[in-house]
């Protein structure tokens, strides 16, 4: 059963990403998107038995980044605008060149080693749990932890320097037309 | 500006204090305020059930009156047509035959008398401008209807003695008045 | 606790999945000229590489894969929030965010 | 796992669902009471003795109500949105421990349907999922005051999911678990989170109401501003929905304050009564009444604030989360650690 | 509290505007003054901005209709110094059609709308308008309703019998 | 380089308009009446704004050319409707005036009492809607309650609530009797709690304060430009009013301030209007006390025969009494030629009548000087640049009355 | 077969459509549950331009409270609105948007005209006035006065009560309804 689920969710998911960048309407694009984010959610959460980390990717992803940028795409009205086409030949040749990306990844990967150990398939732990991530996160993975959180800040600062309406710099990019 | 009068007085914006910065304080004396209203006795009166009292001198719907021997004070003279400043007034006047004078108490007397109450703004002027005490605005009303010429209220509506949508209760007198914040 | 799924699903299969959302992250990042939908193929670009982290993660037993994803996410939040400011800047300006438009801030 | 052990969880479920929605469905009631008589009003008293079919009433009309789908409108989405908004604050109920355990024909049944480890994590995850049930509803109605509702709407709960968040975590500094079934547990014996959390507590009330889209921050759906906000296109029951969500939304987050900061279905002298009666399964039931009015107090709560304050400005409102809350939330959060490392020990 | 009275006002307005200025008259203690059409800008901007008289204030601007007069229409000016406390009516005859007289609104800008709504009652030009458009009336009205010769009533009203009220409907309808 | 790219519109307008229109009115809820507000919004802030009225447009100055004076009454009632007391004795006024009546002490005490009650039943509408508008729907219910005991008061000595029709030329159509004392008297005990209450609710709170303050200010010189007048033109500093400088009906007896505000913003607005209603409350207790001490309890009218209606008795047994009813039913009165105008101080300002009478039986020309019509023109230049919020609570802090303001 | 009394417009409340509802125990008691429950629950519209306005504050205020009959949940948005009172002058300025409004109504929904000035122009007999909006739209109650007390809007409302309770499910598609919309021009959404 759960061997079928996972090639439902897998096929699911598939599907919607595909929706994500053939979808004409930006808004539409972004719901896909919330839908392929649940996807891997349950993903982690049911398959991998990642719940805490499916969790927080329903948070973060669905619950906060992807508001952002409906709320930006509904601040902007862009449904309106009509996207520019691309030529039917970039597409095939942006589709061509996925497509060997795509052989590429999966020649290199297949040959990965992927035994599992004996002894994870023993461990009495759950490693997804939070208890196994907070020991990791703050013991051996400090440093990295606290530069992130530095880079969080520094991304704050610059987004609201970046996103605060100033009456001065409102024609930058506007006179070169001559 | 300089001062008009010698009455002016200066209302400051008074600057918040930190206590009143904190929403908290206010938020909770408000909650207090209202919260004492919740126990408080309701003012609502359950009307259709319960009915306000208004004045003997409310301008409600009209009533053609007789006199104290049963006939008809209206001798269709027209003057509250005139005064109708909605012009909802209508009439047509007759002569009365002989044997009709317990009807009518003039020689002439109204053979039509109309009231488009929908017109109708209940200012009282046809009252005011009666000479003969015919017409007279009661404490009752016209009532809500689903037809608009359902509101043409002819005599038979308007004559003394057609039963009235009593809405509300008559008369205040001044005991209840006092009675009323008690 | 060991999940079930690993008797049965083999990792390759977590790998192609991954590897097929990564994929179309980037044909739409080539395809599309929406600064916002090339912004969103990224982040599902980063998604596929978090799942895969995370398989790995649960199929070796092993705490770090989601560790790093927890890293990924952060870095996507933060770029997000940036990103998104400097659309914004730029549709303020340019009334657009077709990145054809865009080229012409270099001059 | 055989279907006769999911018996209980199943009958749970529907327990739960069909109390959720009686919850609702007579919150709009004593909206309308409590607006009332605060009001030196009497309200609905027409429908049945002294008004209690009146949520009833409305339930009827909505259904039997014209579905207006506007012409402009994204007819899918339209439709979509308040069914995920309804849904969302369906969702949430699940992880709260609605009582302790009942021993019934033998077997001890907990009154929680599910116990994640991650609970509190769970209810953000919904909470925040939730918003998105007004952004497209107000989105696909294709009208500028339902976009601007939408728009003020997912600005606001963004902003105050992260004080509410900040709050969260100095409670799980002192709790040292995200399980709301644990939360519970430890405050056995009023020890309840209140007490070592009341800026906490603070901070996380005035997100609620935020969340909830409830005066002073219902900017969202502000009749004098919006019209109708985000729900200004919707009739019949796609209305009733969006707010009937805000309602559950109401007993949600009711039910979790009253776990997180009050102790939950934990009373006083509630060891007393157990040794006086003996009966586990009675100091379950007063416990889970003592819960449920834990909550009535906060829906009171919710409609008494309502119907006092004047609602935010925008602007105001981000302010107020932006460079009040948060901060506060980051004091809070650092001051409950220095706390803890003084006196724990 | 001043002692500028209306003596004060005629005269320092003769010497600025001599025989612009005409036929002063009192009526109910409002100096009332005539006006000629080219001059009344000037003279409220003199008003306006004389220190002594600071009529700072336009209390109200409407129009008249004499049809029987040379000069059918009049513009009527209410203006009031706060400070001295005393009023100014002003009044400007004008013919012509259509008839013209020019904005107040550089001195006044309380005087646009009622701009506005006096020529959408009589269809007076006024120059120099920002934006002189109907008002009140629906832009596709093409009467001056508060003209003289035109009705009050639209006739669409079925429910009295004219001659109740002292009047013929016949004459009514044809406009008399 | 740039020049291939058509479709990139670069023109700086076209680049500027990233603005939404928004349509306020003419049925939207914070119109409370029907205006129309358009406004370009860029975000939540306004870039621009333009006003269309006239959605209630009922010519009634056209009707006053028709109807004789006596019945121009009932129209003045429905200018402002939110204070009809005020605009009947306006038009009386402005009529005695004309024919030069002069009005006994009593009734203008009587008078003064009405206005008053009307200028709080106005003040209260619109704080409270004010209140409204920023979310607090309870007050408005409070100060309803309040203005419910007004109405009472009016009904007993008029007949009507709302458009009261009162008074008559030359004084009042009845004398106030004990009924209506009495309820004067509660009025008086009720006023205190209610507005305490009232004021408590919002005034000192954060959240009204940072609503209202700085929403939709105006300077002093900007509003005399644009004729404001009353509460809103005082808000800005400028101490005119009516009452004061120009006192009719006796009110140069009375002793009360005129509050003015000092940045003619929403709050400004809102603290001249408290101020007020206390004053008015104030002028109400002077004028019953001054009643009180007039040794003439029972005049309620000037003795002006040919104008004032006979009572109904006389009319059949007094040749005279009949002929001047039927005079003045008719509209037939004696009135000179000439024109006047009279001012008011109305709840929302200068409410002034300027009447030129041809001697005919109707004016020959009424003309209304609508306060709400003139500095409701400003309102596009109040709201540039605030955010639609303020936007909202300017409008209702304005008071704009739609009757008053279509005419 | 049930009339309503009214004369100009002869709206017919007519028996369902046979085959859809029979009139078995089943549909008859649906009907008057329907009907007790929209009676209960009428959200009105106010569309109040002028006194009448005021008036219908002080029948929301305290006194009169109109709540008590369940109709307090003002909505100021035509689609949500079961009720459309209109309320004081309509200006055939106006006269478009009050039937814009209407057409954005939901089904079933009813009109009220509060007042002279709405129901019949009232002293307002000029150039500007619309003489009653039955002239736009359906109206299915007419209170008088200029302004009603509150008692008569609320007697007014107990009117569309009683239509409301009364009337069938089948009304609203009857052809009757959609040859009265026709008459006044409005377009019909469902039929």
């Amino acid at each position: 059963m759960l061997t079928s689920a996972f090639y439902f969710i897998a096929f699911v998911t598939i599907f919607f990403a595909i929706m994500v960048v053939v979808s004409k309407n930006p808004i539409h694009s972004v719901l896909y998107l919330v839908l392929t984010f649940f996807c891997i959610s349950a993903n982690y959460i049911f398959m991998l038995d990642a719940t805490f980390v499916g969790m927080v990717n329903v948070i973060v992803y669905a619950g906060a980044i992807m508001v952002l940028f409906l709320y930006v795409l509904m601040m902007m009205n862009l449904n309106a605008i009509a996207e520019q086409k691309r030529s039917v030949l970039f597409k095939i040749s942006a589709a061509v060149t996925g497509g060997m990306l795509l052989l590429v990844l999966v020649a290199a990967l297949k040959d990965a080693n992927l035994q599992i150990q004996g002894s994870a398939l023993e461990a009495e732990q759950r490693i997804g749990s939070i208890k196994v991530l907070g020991y990791v996160l703050y013991s051996k993975y400090q440093l990295p932890f606290e530069v992130a959180s530095i880079l969080f800040l520094v991304a704050m600062i610059g987004a609201v320097v970046l996103g605060k309406k100033d009456n001065s710099t409102k024609t930058i990019g506007i006179e070169p037309v001559k | 500006m300089q001062a008009l009068s010698n009455r002016k007085k200066v209302l400051e914006q008074k600057k918040m204090t930190l206590v009143e910065r904190l929403y908290l304080p206010a938020i909770f004396q408000g909650m207090g305020i209202t919260l004492r209203h919740f126990f408080r006795r309701k003012a609502t009166v359950h009307y259709p059930e319960q009915k306000r009292s208004v004045p003997a001198v409310f301008r409600g719907l009209h009533v053609l009156r007789k006199d104290e021997n049963g006939a008809e004070r209206c001798t269709a003279c027209g003057l509250c047509a005139v005064a109708c400043p909605a012009e909802a007034i209508t009439m047509e006047g007759g002569e009365r035959k002989a044997g009709e004078e317990h009807l009518y108490r003039e020689e002439k007397y109204a053979v039509k008398y109309e009231i488009n109450m929908l017109r109708c703004i209940f200012c009282g002027f046809c009252e005011d401008a009666c000479p003969k005490e015919a017409i007279f605005l009661e404490t009752t009303f016209a009532p809500a209807s689903y037809d608009r010429n359902d509101f043409i209220y002819g005599k038979d509506r308007l004559v003394e003695g057609f039963k009235r949508h009593e809405l509300v209760s008559p008369i205040t007198t001044l005991k209840e008045a006092q009675e009323a914040n008690k | 606790m060991i999940p079930q799924i690993f008797q049965t699903v083999p990792i390759e299969h977590f790998v192609y999945l991954s590897a097929v959302l990564f994929v179309i992250g980037v044909v739409g990042v080539l395809t599309r000229s929406n600064a916002i939908i090339i912004f969103m193929s990224v982040e599902l670009m980063l998604n596929a590489v978090n799942l895969l982290l995370v398989s790995f993660s649960s199929y070796h037993q092993d705490p770090a894969g989601q560790i790093f994803v927890f890293f990924i996410m952060a870095v996507a939040a933060a770029e997000v929030a940036v990103g998104l400011a400097i659309i914004t800047m730029i549709y303020r300006n340019t009334h657009s965010v077709d990145i054809n438009d865009m080229s012409r801030l270099k001059g | 796992m055989t279907l006769l052990s999911l018996l209980p969880t199943l009958i749970l479920i529907v327990a739960l669902f069909a109390v959720t929605m009686l919850v609702a469905l007579y919150s709009t009631f004593a909206e309308r009471k409590v607006a009332a008589f605060l009001q030196d009003r009497v309200g609905p008293n027409r429908a049945g003795p002294g008004g209690i079919f009146q949520p009833l009433a409305d339930g009827v009309k909505f259904f039997m109500k014209e579905e207006v789908i506007p012409v402009a409108s994204n007819k899918f989405l339209f439709v979509l949105g308040p069914c995920i908004a309804i849904m969302c604050a369906l969702m949430t109920g699940i992880v709260v421990p609605w009582g302790d355990t009942l021993t019934l024909f033998g077997a001890s049944i907990p009154l929680q349907i599910v116990d994640l480890d991650i609970g509190i994590l769970y209810v953000f995850a919904v909470v925040s999922v939730g918003v998105y049930g007004i952004m497209i509803g107000g989105w696909a109605s294709n009208n500028k005051f339902s976009l601007m509702g939408a728009i003020r709407a997912s600005s606001q709960i963004i902003s105050y999911e992260i004080s509410m968040g900040l709050s969260i975590v100095a409670l799980l500094l002192v709790t040292g678990t995200m399980s709301l079934h644990e939360i519970v547990t430890q405050q056995h014996g009023m020890h309840w989170n209140i007490f070592y959390q009341p800026l906490g507590f603070l901070l996380f009330l005035i997100c609620a109401f935020a969340e909830t889209n409830r005066t002073p921050f219902d900017l969202p759906e502000c009749e004098t501003e919006l019209v109708g906000g985000y729900h200004t296109e919707y009739s019949s029951m796609k209305l009733g929905f969006y707010l009937f969500s805000e309602y559950i939304n109401m007993f949600i987050s009711g039910a979790i304050m009253a776990t997180l900061f009050f102790g939950g279905y934990n009373f006083p002298f509630m060891d007393n009564l157990l040794q006086a009666t003996g009966s586990q399964n009675l100091v379950t039931i007063i416990g889970t009444a003592f819960l449920f009015l834990k909550i009535f107090f906060f829906i009171f709560f919710f409609m008494w604030v309502r119907w006092t304050i004047p609602r935010f400005r925008y602007d105001q409102l981000m302010n107020l989360g932006w460079k009040g809350l948060i901060p506060l939330g980051i004091f809070n959060v650092v001051a409950t650690a220095v706390g803890l490392l003084f006196f724990r020990n | 509290m001043s002692n500028v009275d209306s003596a004060l006002i005629l005269e320092k307005l003769k010497t600025q505007f001599g025989d612009a200025i005409h036929s002063p008259e009192e009526p109910y203690d409002l100096l009332t003054i005539n006006c000629s059409r080219e001059k009344i800008v000037p003279l409220l901007e003199f008003l306006h901005n004389d220190t002594v008289l600071a009529f700072n204030f336009l209390t109200d601007l409407c129009g008249v209709h004499y049809p029987h007069r040379a000069a059918p229409f009049e513009v009527v000016y209410h203006v009031h110094s706060f400070i001295n406390n005393i009023r100014l009516r002003i009044k400007v005859a004008i013919a012509g059609d259509p008839p013209k007289v020019p904005t107040a609104t550089s001195v006044y800008a309380a005087a646009n709308w009622m701009e506005r709504e006096t020529y959408d009652f009589y269809g007076i030009i006024f120059e120099g308008h920002p934006n002189l458009k109907r008002i009140l009336n629906v832009d596709e009205m093409t009467i001056f309703p508060m003209r003289k010769e035109y009705p009050l009533e639209d006739n669409t009203r079925k429910d009295k019998n004219d001659e109740m009220f002292g009047r013929d409907p016949k004459l009514i309808l044809a406009g008399k | 380089m740039l020049t291939n790219n058509q479709h990139i519109k670069l023109g700086v307008q076209e680049l500027e308009k990233e603005t939404m229109t928004l349509n306020l009115g003419p049925t939207h809820p914070a119109t409370h009446g029907v205006f129309q507000n358009i406004v370009e919004i860029d975000g939540e802030r306004i870039v621009s704004g333009t006003s269309t009225i006239g959605y209630i447009h009922r010519a009634f100055e056209k009707i006053a050319e028709h109807r004789p004076f006596y019945q121009i009454t009932p129209l003045t009632d429905r200018l402002n409707y939110c204070s009809s007391p005020i605009n009947n004795m306006g038009w009386h006024l402005t009529v005695e005036k004309l024919l030069g009546i002069k009005t006994p002490k009593r009734v203008d005490y009587l008078r003064v009492i009405i206005m008053e009650l009307a200028r709080i039943a106005d003040h209260l509408i619109c704080n409270s809607i004010l209140v409204v508008d920023t979310g607090a729907y309870t007050g408005f219910l409070y100060c309803m309650q309040l203005r419910e005991k007004i109405y009472e008061i009016w009904e007993e000595v008029c007949g009507s609530r709302l458009t009261t029709n009162i008074g008559r030329v030359g004084g009042l159509e009845r004398d106030f009797n004990d009924i209506a004392f009495q309820k004067l008297e509660n009025f008086i005990k009720d006023f205190p709690p209610v507005m305490k209450d009232f004021e408590n609710l919002v005034m000192r709170n954060r959240i009204f304060i940072e609503r209202t303050v700085g929403a939709g200010p105006i300077s002093a010189e900007r509003a005399m430009n644009y004729g404001f007048t009353g509460p809103n033109l005082r808000a800005t500093g400028v101490d005119y009013d009516v009452r004061a400088m120009n006192p009719y009906s006796s009110y140069e007896e009375f002793d009360f301030i005129v509050p003015v505000g000092t940045k003619g913003d929403t709050y400004d607005r809102f603290l001249v209007r408290e101020e007020e209603m206390w004053q008015s409350f104030s002028i109400v207790k002077q004028a019953i006390q001054k009643l009180d001490q007039l040794a003439d309890k029972t005049t309620y009218h000037a003795d002006v025969p040919a104008y004032y209606l006979p009572p109904k008795d006389e009319v059949y047994n007094n040749m005279e009494a009949l002929i001047y009813h039927f005079k003045i039913v008719m509209g037939e009165i004696d009135s000179p030629k000439g024109e006047v105008y009279h001012a008011v101080e109305g709840g929302n300002g200068e409410l002034g009548f300027y009447l030129i009478s041809d001697g005919g039986r109707a004016p020959y020309r009424l003309h209304f000087r609508r306060p709400c019509f003139i500095y409701y023109q400003a309102y596009p230049e109040m709201v540039t640049g605030s955010l639609i919020s303020d936007a909202i609570v300017t409008l209702s802090s304005l008071n704009v009355i739609a009757g008053e303001l279509d005419a | 077969m049930e009339v309503i009394t009214s004369a100009e417009k002869k709206i017919i409340t007519v028996d369902p459509p046979e085959g859809l509802v029979g009139t078995g125990f089943f549909a008859t008691s649906l009907d008057k549950v329907v009907g007790l429950a929209r009676k209960n629950s009428i959200w009105p519209l106010p569309f109040a331009t002028s006194c009448c306005g005021i008036e219908f504050m002080a029948t929301m205020a305290s006194h009169y409270d109109f709540a008590r009959f369940g109709a307090e949940r003002v909505s100021f948005s035509p689609r949500q609105a079961d009720l459309l009172m209109v309320m004081g002058t309509i200006a055939k300025k106006m006269g478009p948007i009050l039937k814009q409004v209407y057409e954005q109504m939901a089904e079933p929904r009813w009109v009220i005209a509060v007042g002279a000035c709405a129901s019949s122009g009232g002293i307002f007999d000029t150039y500007s006035v619309l003489q009653g909006i039955d002239q736009i739209i359906p109206v299915d109650v007419y209170v008088p006065g200029c302004p009603p007390r509150p008692e008569q809007i609320i007697d007014g409302l107990m009117r569309i009560q009683d239509l409301v309770q009364n009337e069938s499910r089948g009304r609203r598609n009857s052809p009757e309804y959609q040859a009265l919309l026709k008459s006044y021009g409005i377009e019909t959404v469902n039929s």
